[in-house]
């Protein structure tokens, strides 16, 4: 570390850069203009240091980095334990980018209760970001039921017709899951005597642990649970749609993708790093849960006369990747659900705002009542055209890379899992095809959609990074995989060990 | 090796070009557009002659490393490029075909709206289908393979006005996308089995096995379902159905996209992975099978097609059908051969077929021509010569090519004998029905009469619409001329096994068929080819008598066999039969059960029904709260009694 | 029999009676006074404890003060006898005995637990200098904090005794925000 | 001399004398008072601790319960006279708006 | 000393204080009347002794012969006990007011004064903030809508006041250190530039005006004696009562007087500190006279105020003592802190 007392800090910048703001935010005369400048020079900001953690970052090593470990409350023994590892360093850096671009679409969209709106979209990137680094069991569930609040009242106070009913939905379903990880927490630490993930590990892992063989299956359904609403898993999932549907845009970007990003990172740092043998003893039906995610999620998207909706259920599908890759415990399939997290997180936030804008011209999602709209708003289609494709998976573009490694994973754990995830790629196909002909191609349906403009200045400064990352990101995975891949390697180490008593049953 | 042959140049350059016109075109002239696309288009094309060149002084096969692109644990993929015979010949047919076309495209195109889009999508395609070609791994082929489809998808969708076309793209786009799938998992099993997808590695640890002759393993399921994949790409049955819908797209893209080149992608990727094939016997049977019957079955759609593109359409997808029969009887270096020569005379065709489109103003039905020969003298001149290259007479190009194959048909064995017959019945038919078209176009007289504005001629041909037919410019007339150049003399250099033999270091002489193309005598060699001419003799006899001496007959015929006909002429009505087998049950299906079913009814329930008990319950509970405080107050002085027992019990225990 | 002990139990006496009586009597007034008594009588206990600065404070402040606010309310309100309702048998069925269960533990433990040993009264230096000391370095923040609490009290006593809405602007209900 | 056990149980009377005020109390203005004599019971003991452990933050704290009670009487009684503007009446069973 | 004689002293002590006490408030009416009647070009009483000095004396006897009524309507135990309260508070705060330095009498030094507890002055306050019930209890419990609102303005404005009262003292106890009314005045000793005698009252200025004011407030006098004012409100919260009963509210309203003079006089003029010469027990006399000549000063002024000033309105009064003096007894405060702390 070249610069020692900034890389100590950096982490801790970099989660609450954006709440200061927020607190500044407060003080701000409400001039509408300055605020939105104010936000956007503070998102910027934050996204400039975060930049700092990938820049040096050891890629070699699959550790946590950048850490801090210092008594926060003594009783309770919660420690203030944060770092990133290849894993949380990505997905830290894909909220500290598309936060920046959600102000960027909220530029036009939000007019009334502007300041409101600013604070809670950066108090809920602290709190995003908040989850990815903390290293301390209640740390991070603290975090988790932080990003809730702020991401209700963003449905519920600037979301559209039925937006109450969304947000409850989107936050009693959360709530109630994350009241099993709590329960889980709660037994670990009353057993181990500490919050901290780490020392947790070690001691689950060493088997230091009394009583945990007992109650392992439980925890880790605690936690699952949690997160399989979060991501969402199959039957969990129906609190997604509606919550996209009602949500702003900057919202259903930053849900689409970060929160969803929040339960499969879940997964992937707690349920295999804490209870690798029950994660080994559940993997079957997890599995066959993301396959009927996939497909299911694919199917209901393409009949969907919902423009967001559609988008909606295609994070359910893709989503559905990702925790196959996890549950495939091959390095192959974890390499490529993480890079499917990042890849989801940027084509389907551009997917959202491409949406938002439309809603914003028509005030409406319904696909009925668009078509033939290449040729009144060329930039607009040729945009979204991108990005859906990038969204479908094909080569150079950032979908394919992760979704043919988890494919690739799934594969090497059972042939069946590989060829279903496969017919996925048909599906996407089908659904988004589906929709850019009906929204797109033809004749201009509605003698309404002739007069409506093409993308504005704030919106191409806020589509056009999201376009050119899944280009970068599609041509160049390996600046991302390069740090992925050894911290995978780290989170599969004690499979090794596992791999030899379960593989039996 | 000596100085590094800088092959990437050749797939970027295009690239370049798309990017440039892509972003730029929109705002600058087409004049600007043009250079800018055939300087690009042509650069390649150089630098594939350069290499041509240059490639007795490498050793093969040549490889190039350009940079990395996946590395996940043991697996990696790069951006490296690949260079034997096989992709020299792809290379030039490619670059050469394209950029012939890409010429001609100016003068198709000229009035076109989106004339810079045209131009960008067309470069793009290039630049994929190289990548298809010149990648030194099967990935890297996927990236190509996936990219050609993006670039038909756009391209066939390019009059996006026009529902016909939005939707024929999206099906090509999605059922090639069927096969990927199966070329998708075939990549999963090679990586499993030999732990890369890179062309030397893989073929270096297939040596080893020896062929499944008994039963299918893993070999036989890779070459499958590669299989699926080159039937997605190369339209054979079942998933054809995309190809004649293409058409919908502008006449150089079908020539470009759906003759020459991306379609026969499936063909090169079949002959790539010959070692693979070869070595399950039953993946060669269901090649070459597929590839028969396809011949067969798109040739009699072919006869009753009266839009002239969709002749050609269908006789594209039977000539495939041919060159997976040789693939499948091992013969790959002869369906290598048809692929380069049909690249020649089906780009040819289509090309001519558009230069009378845009004489006649738009008009694709031949019913509606007739009697153009005098006034587009050239166009008939070398759609002629195609016609007579594809109908297989001597000495044009088709002959040799077509005659190999069927030769090497014969030659394999029993059931060579069934392909054979097949295949030659199918010549048959394919020269009738190409005369057919010849003579409804260009003979007896103008049945036209002066064309209605729109009709299929939506896309802005209405300049040329009105007055007489006349012949197109310069620009389109060259490279007829030197296709039909190529058409004419391109099948010579397969004389004497000379094209085999340059592939031979590619397929090795250990071809299955070789042996017994030794084994049988010169003679029976000669008498199969005089069959076949005389075959396609008969068809052109056939159709002249039909079309010209006897222009009544053909309706009578369609009466006589009624049903037939009909099934015919609505291409055996495959596309409805899809329609109610697969698209129709899986959308209804997934409103109606997955979406209203399980979405809406069984969970959205499930989860309102607890809340309302919640409800419920809380309702009753509620009560508790008198909303007296003295009530409150009470239970608060119960409570904190409790907890002093507590405390006081634990307190105690100390 | 010491001095102190005496004057505990009749400083005490007073409080119980005052205590006792301020339940008994159903006028706010009287329930007032006797606790004004109560006050006062804890005052002298606090005297009894060396704490005659907190004495003070007490007789100011809470019988000085606080208290006349009460009675100023009960005059105010005019409050007359109040009525036996019946409004919530909750209070008779389960408060009032939570509540002896709840005091009578306390006092078993106290008496159980109580050593012998004797409060030294005075022994501690409660003079004002002492306790100023220790309210303006160890309790700053807490005091700080305190007079805030104050203010506010004081903003929302007026807002919510200030005439209802229907006050023109310049009452303190405009002036709270 | 006067053991500390005398002081806590006399404040603990004085508490519960202000629990039961305000179970059995109907006028609101008693049961307010009720609380200050709790409030009363509490400090005792506080200040009987601080002679008993020789700290002089009892006391301290004592200042605090008062100035806590200051306020809260000043709210308290200015809710009391807002309410009786609207109920017309000081007795809690029939001020029941908590009920919902 | 030994116990009994410490006691002794004690008794005489309050005795004679309670004598003294009652003969002033006795004669501060007779005095009050006096002057009032000249500043008005009246004799004033005249009739009773030369220049109606027995006035009082004849007073007091037609109070105790006075028919002692009750009304109806009035709750009984309050209406009684009212009266009560003020006088014993009045009185009280009496008890820790040091008239004089201690003397010696056979070796005993005996300090003029009840008793010197060292919160002397916190005691003074908290009993004159207890008198206001008396006050209070006697406008409610007469059940008379004047007495009642009598009793509400008293408690209102005793209540408002007591805060700048004591804000107004705390100057002086910064000055002095100690709540000890002793020790405030032996603080007051010596000189400024060694003719100026070294009182609170040049310091203090702005706190004694304040205190002044307050005090005025405490006791419900002219300009501030609203709760009784006889136009309003029919002598107010003492309109039920008669005979006896008046009397004491009468004299717990004058001696309130006097202990608010002894108080600024304690406070702010140095007590009975003054030029002493003569022979010893000249000496041992001149501190008392002093004292007493000081307070003799305040109750005049008391009266003089009384026949200037015209009553205040409510409403000023209030505003007056919430946006006025408080402010301006803080900033005193402050100021003298920061002095001190200099």
């Amino acid at each position: 570390m070249n610069t020692p007392s900034l890389d100590s800090m950096i982490v801790t910048l970099v989660t609450f850069a954006p709440l200061a703001g927020a607190l500044l935010l407060v003080l701000l005369p409400r001039r509408d203009r300055d605020i939105r400048i104010f936000s956007l020079v503070v998102s910027l900001l934050t996204f400039v240091l975060s930049l700092h953690l990938a820049v040096y970052f050891h890629r070699t090593q699959g550790g946590f980095q950048y850490e801090i470990n210092k008594a926060w409350i003594s009783s309770p023994n919660i420690r203030y334990h944060i770092g990133v590892d290849g894993i949380s360093l990505w997905l830290v850096i894909l909220t500290t980018f598309l936060t920046p671009l959600c102000v960027l679409i909220s530029w036009k969209s939000v007019h009334d209760r502007v300041k409101e709106f600013f604070i809670i979209l950066l108090i809920l990137e602290t709190a995003l970001i908040g989850v990815f680094i903390s290293l301390d069991l209640f740390l991070f569930y603290f975090f988790w039921e932080a990003t809730l609040i702020p991401m209700a009242l963003l449905i519920g106070i600037f979301g559209h017709e039925r937006k109450v009913y969304a947000a409850v939905k989107f936050f009693v379903y959360t709530m109630i899951a994350s009241a099993f990880m709590l329960a889980a927490i709660l037994w670990l630490y009353a057993h181990t005597g500490s919050f901290d993930f780490v020392i947790i590990r070690d001691r689950v892992l060493s088997g230091g642990v009394p009583g945990f063989p007992a109650a392992a299956q439980w925890l880790f359904l605690g936690f699952f649970i949690a997160f399989a609403v979060k991501v969402p898993v199959f039957p969990f999932h129906t609190w997604l749609p509606d919550a996209h549907v009602e949500a702003p845009t900057a919202g259903s970007v930053l849900l689409a993708g970060v929160l969803l990003k929040m339960g499969t990172y879940g997964m992937l740092r707690f349920n295999l790093g804490l209870f690798p043998e029950q994660a080994r003893r559940n993997a079957w039906w997890i599995v066959i849960l993301a396959l009927i995610g996939i497909i299911y999620g694919a199917l209901v998207a393409m009949v969907q006369p919902n423009l967001k909706k559609l988008v909606a259920y295609s994070s359910i599908s893709h989503l559905g990747f990702v925790v196959l890759g996890i549950f495939s415990f091959t390095q192959s399939g974890l390499n490529g659900a993480m890079f499917v997290m990042l890849a989801h997180g940027v084509s389907t936030g551009g997917l959202f705002m491409l949406t938002g804008i439309l809603h914003e011209r028509r005030h409406t999602y319904e696909i009925s009542e668009f078509g033939g709209l290449a040729g009144p708003m060329p930039i607009y289609a040729a945009s979204f055209l991108f990005v859906l494709l990038a969204s479908a998976g094909l080569p150079l573009l950032n979908g394919f890379i992760g979704e043919f490694l988890v494919m690739n994973g799934a594969f090497e754990d059972r042939a069946v899992y590989g060829v279903f995830a496969a017919t996925g790629v048909i599906w996407s196909a089908c659904y988004l095809l589906w929709m850019y002909q009906r929204v797109f191609y033809g004749k201009v349906t509605h003698s309404v959609n002739n007069s409506i403009g093409d993308m504005d200045g704030f919106e191409r400064a806020a589509v056009w990074p999201c376009a050119a990352a899944t280009l970068v990101m599609g041509v160049a995975p390996i600046l991302w995989l390069g740090a992925i891949d050894p911290a995978v390697r780290a989170a599969l180490t004690p499979f090794t060990q596992v791999v030899s008593k379960v593989v039996g049953q | 090796m000596t100085s590094s042959l800088n092959l990437w140049l050749i797939p970027v350059l295009p690239l370049a070009g798309a990017a440039i016109n892509g972003f730029l075109g929109k705002k600058s002239s087409r004049t600007a557009v043009t250079t800018i696309q055939l300087a690009f288009s042509g650069a390649s094309f150089a630098w594939a002659l350069y290499v041509a060149a240059r490639f007795s002084s490498v050793a093969l096969p040549y490889q190039e490393y350009l940079a990395h692109w996946i590395r996940s644990g043991p697996f990696t993929a790069d951006f490296a490029f690949y260079l034997d015979q096989l992709t020299l010949i792809m290379l030039l047919v490619v670059t050469g075909v394209g950029f012939l076309i890409h010429i001609y495209a100016i003068g198709y195109m000229w009035e076109e709206e989106g004339f810079y889009r045209f131009f960008a999508y067309l470069n793009l395609f290039m630049f994929f289908m190289l990548m298809l070609i010149l990648s030194n791994s099967y990935l890297g082929m996927f990236i190509g393979w996936e990219g050609v489809g993006l670039a038909s998808y756009l391209l066939i969708g390019f009059w996006f006005t026009k529902d016909s076309a939005a939707s024929a793209g999206k099906k090509a786009f999605i059922v090639t996308r069927i096969g990927d799938c199966g070329f998708l998992i075939a990549l999963f099993l090679l990586i499993q089995h030999f732990g890369s997808l890179n062309f030397t590695q893989v073929f270096d640890r297939v040596h080893p096995y020896a062929a499944e002759t008994g039963g299918a393993g893993f070999l036989t399921a890779i070459a499958l379902l590669l299989m699926l994949g080159a039937c997605g790409k190369s339209a054979q049955i079942p998933l054809y159905v995309w190809l004649p819908d293409a058409m919908e797209g502008p006449t150089p893209v079908s020539a470009l996209i759906h003759a020459a080149t991306m379609v026969t992608a499936g063909v090169y990727m079949v002959s790539r992975s010959h070692l693979i094939f070869e070595r399950s016997p039953m993946a060669l049977t269901v090649v070459a099978v597929i590839g028969t019957l396809t011949a067969f079955f798109a040739s009699t759609i072919g006869i009753a097609q009266t839009d002239i593109k969709k002749v050609l359409a269908y006789s594209t997808v039977s000539q495939l059908g041919y060159m997976f029969m040789a693939c499948g009887v091992g013969a790959f270096s002869a369906g290598i051969f048809h692929l380069m020569t049909h690249a020649f005379f089906k780009g040819l065709l289509f090309l001519a077929a558009g230069s009378v489109i845009h004489g006649i103003g738009g008009e694709q039905d031949m019913r509606k021509m007739g009697g153009l020969r005098s006034y587009i003298p050239v166009t008939f001149g070398t759609m002629g010569i195609a016609t007579l290259a594809i109908s297989g007479i001597p000495p044009f190009a088709g002959f040799w090519s077509k005659d190999e194959i069927l030769w090497k048909a014969f030659s394999s064995g029993p059931a060579g004998r069934v392909y054979w017959l097949i295949g030659l019945i199918t010549a048959f038919i394919t020269s009738f029905y190409m005369f057919r078209l010849i003579f409804m176009t260009f003979f007896s007289d103008y049945r036209g009469g002066h064309v209605d504005e729109d009709g299929q001629g939506s896309h802005g041909h209405d300049a040329h619409g009105h007055g007489e037919p006349h012949e197109s410019p310069m620009v389109m007339l060259v490279p007829l001329m030197i296709l039909a150049f190529l058409a004419t003399v391109g099948g010579l250099v397969g004389i004497g096994d000379r094209f085999e033999h340059f592939l031979a270091p590619v397929f090795g002489s250990g071809e299955v068929a070789a042996a017994a193309g030794e084994a049988a005598s010169r003679g029976t060699e000669f008498l199969l080819m005089g069959i076949s001419i005389t075959v396609a003799i008969l068809g052109l006899v056939l159709a002249y008598v039909l079309y010209i001496s006897k222009p009544y007959l053909p309706q009578k015929i369609a009466d006589g066999l009624n049903g037939f006909y009909t099934a015919v002429l609505n291409k055996y009505y495959v596309d409805e039969i899809y329609a109610r087998l697969f698209v129709k049950p899986l959308v209804e299906g997934s409103t109606r059960i997955l979406w209203h079913g399980v979405d809406q009814k069984v969970i959205d329930n499930t989860v309102n029904d607890a809340a309302d008990g919640a409800r419920k319950v809380s309702d009753e509970v509620r009560h508790m709260q008198s909303g007296n405080l003295r009530s409150y107050a009470s239970w608060i002085a119960a409570a904190s009694a409790v907890m002093i027992a507590y405390m006081i019990w634990v307190g105690v225990g100390r | 029999m010491s001095i102190h002990l005496i004057l505990f139990l009749a400083f005490g006496a007073v409080c119980v009676a005052g205590a006792v009586n301020l339940l008994a009597q159903t006028h706010p007034i009287n329930s007032a006074l006797s606790l004004i008594a109560v006050m006062a009588a804890l005052a002298g206990e606090y005297l009894l404890l060396g704490a005659e600065f907190v004495a003070a404070v007490q007789v100011i402040v809470y019988a000085g003060a606080i208290m006349v606010l009460f009675v100023f309310t009960i005059m105010l309100l005019n409050a007359g006898v109040e009525e036996r309702t019946k409004g919530s048998r909750v209070a008779a069925l389960i408060g009032v005995p939570g509540m002896l269960a709840g005091s009578i533990l306390v006092a078993w433990v106290l008496l159980r637990h109580s050593g012998t040993e004797a409060v030294a009264a005075g022994a501690l230096p409660g003079d004002p200098k002492t306790i100023g000391q220790l309210l303006f370095h160890e309790f700053l923040l807490p005091f700080e904090i305190t007079s805030i609490l104050i203010l506010i009290a004081i903003m929302g006593a007026v807002v919510l005794a200030s005439k209802p809405p229907t006050s023109p602007a310049g009452e303190p209900a405009g002036e709270v925000d | 001399m006067v053991p500390l056990s005398y002081y806590l149980v006399l404040g603990g009377f004085l508490f519960a004398c202000g629990v039961a005020g305000f179970l059995i109390k109907r006028n609101i203005i008693t049961i307010f008072m009720s609380i200050e004599l709790m409030l009363n019971g509490v400090n005792l003991s506080f200040v009987a601790f601080a002679a008993h452990w020789h700290a002089l933050a009892g006391q301290v704290f004592v200042f605090f319960v008062m100035v806590v009670a200051a306020a809260e009487s000043a709210v308290g009684l200015a809710i009391i006279i807002a309410v009786y503007r609207t109920r017309e009446t000081l007795n809690v069973d029939q001020i029941n708006l908590l009920k919902l | 000393m030994p116990i009994w004689l410490y006691i002794l002293a004690s008794v005489i002590k309050s005795a004679v204080l309670l004598g003294v006490l009652l003969t002033a408030v006795a004669y501060t009416v007779w005095l009050e009347r006096k002057v009032v009647g000249h500043m008005q070009n009246r004799w004033g009483p005249t009739r009773v002794g030369p220049f109606g000095l027995l006035q009082p004396a004849a007073d007091g006897l037609k109070f105790l012969f006075k028919e002692d009524l009750t009304p109806p309507h009035v709750y009984k135990p309050l209406f009684l006990a009212a009266p009560l309260i003020a006088v014993i508070f009045a009185l009280t705060s009496i008890s820790v007011i040091p008239f004089g330095n201690s003397i010696t009498i056979g070796g005993y030094s005996i300090p003029l004064q009840v008793t010197d507890v060292n919160i002397g002055l916190l005691l003074i306050l908290g009993v004159t903030s207890m008198g206001v019930y008396g006050v209070a209890l006697a406008g409610w419990s007469s059940n008379n809508k004047y007495s009642l609102l009598g009793g509400l303005r008293a408690s209102a404005q005793m209540v408002s006041y007591e805060i700048s009262l004591s804000l107004s003292l705390v100057g002086v106890l910064i000055m002095a250190g100690s709540f000890s009314l002793r020790e405030i005045v032996n603080a007051q000793g010596g000189h400024f530039w060694g003719f100026i005698p070294r009182w609170n009252i040049f310091p203090q200025l702005i706190g004694f005006f304040c205190y002044l004011i307050a005090a005025y407030a405490e006791t419900n006098r002219i300009p501030f004696d609203l709760p009784e004012a006889e136009t309003e409100l029919v002598a107010g919260y003492h309109t039920e009562y008669s005979s006896m009963k008046f009397a004491m509210f009468f004299m717990a309203e004058y001696a309130n007087m006097i202990t608010v003079a002894c108080l600024a006089t304690l406070m702010f003029f140095g007590g009975w500190r003054g030029p002493l010469f003569g022979p010893a027990i000249l000496q041992a006399i001149l501190p008392v006279f002093w004292f007493a000549a000081k307070v003799f000063v305040f109750l005049f002024i008391y009266i003089w105020v009384r026949g200037t000033l015209p009553r205040f309105r409510y409403d000023q009064l209030m505003s007056f003592g919430w946006k006025f003096l408080l402010p301006l007894a803080l900033v005193n405060l402050i100021a003298t802190a920061i002095a001190v702390a200099w």
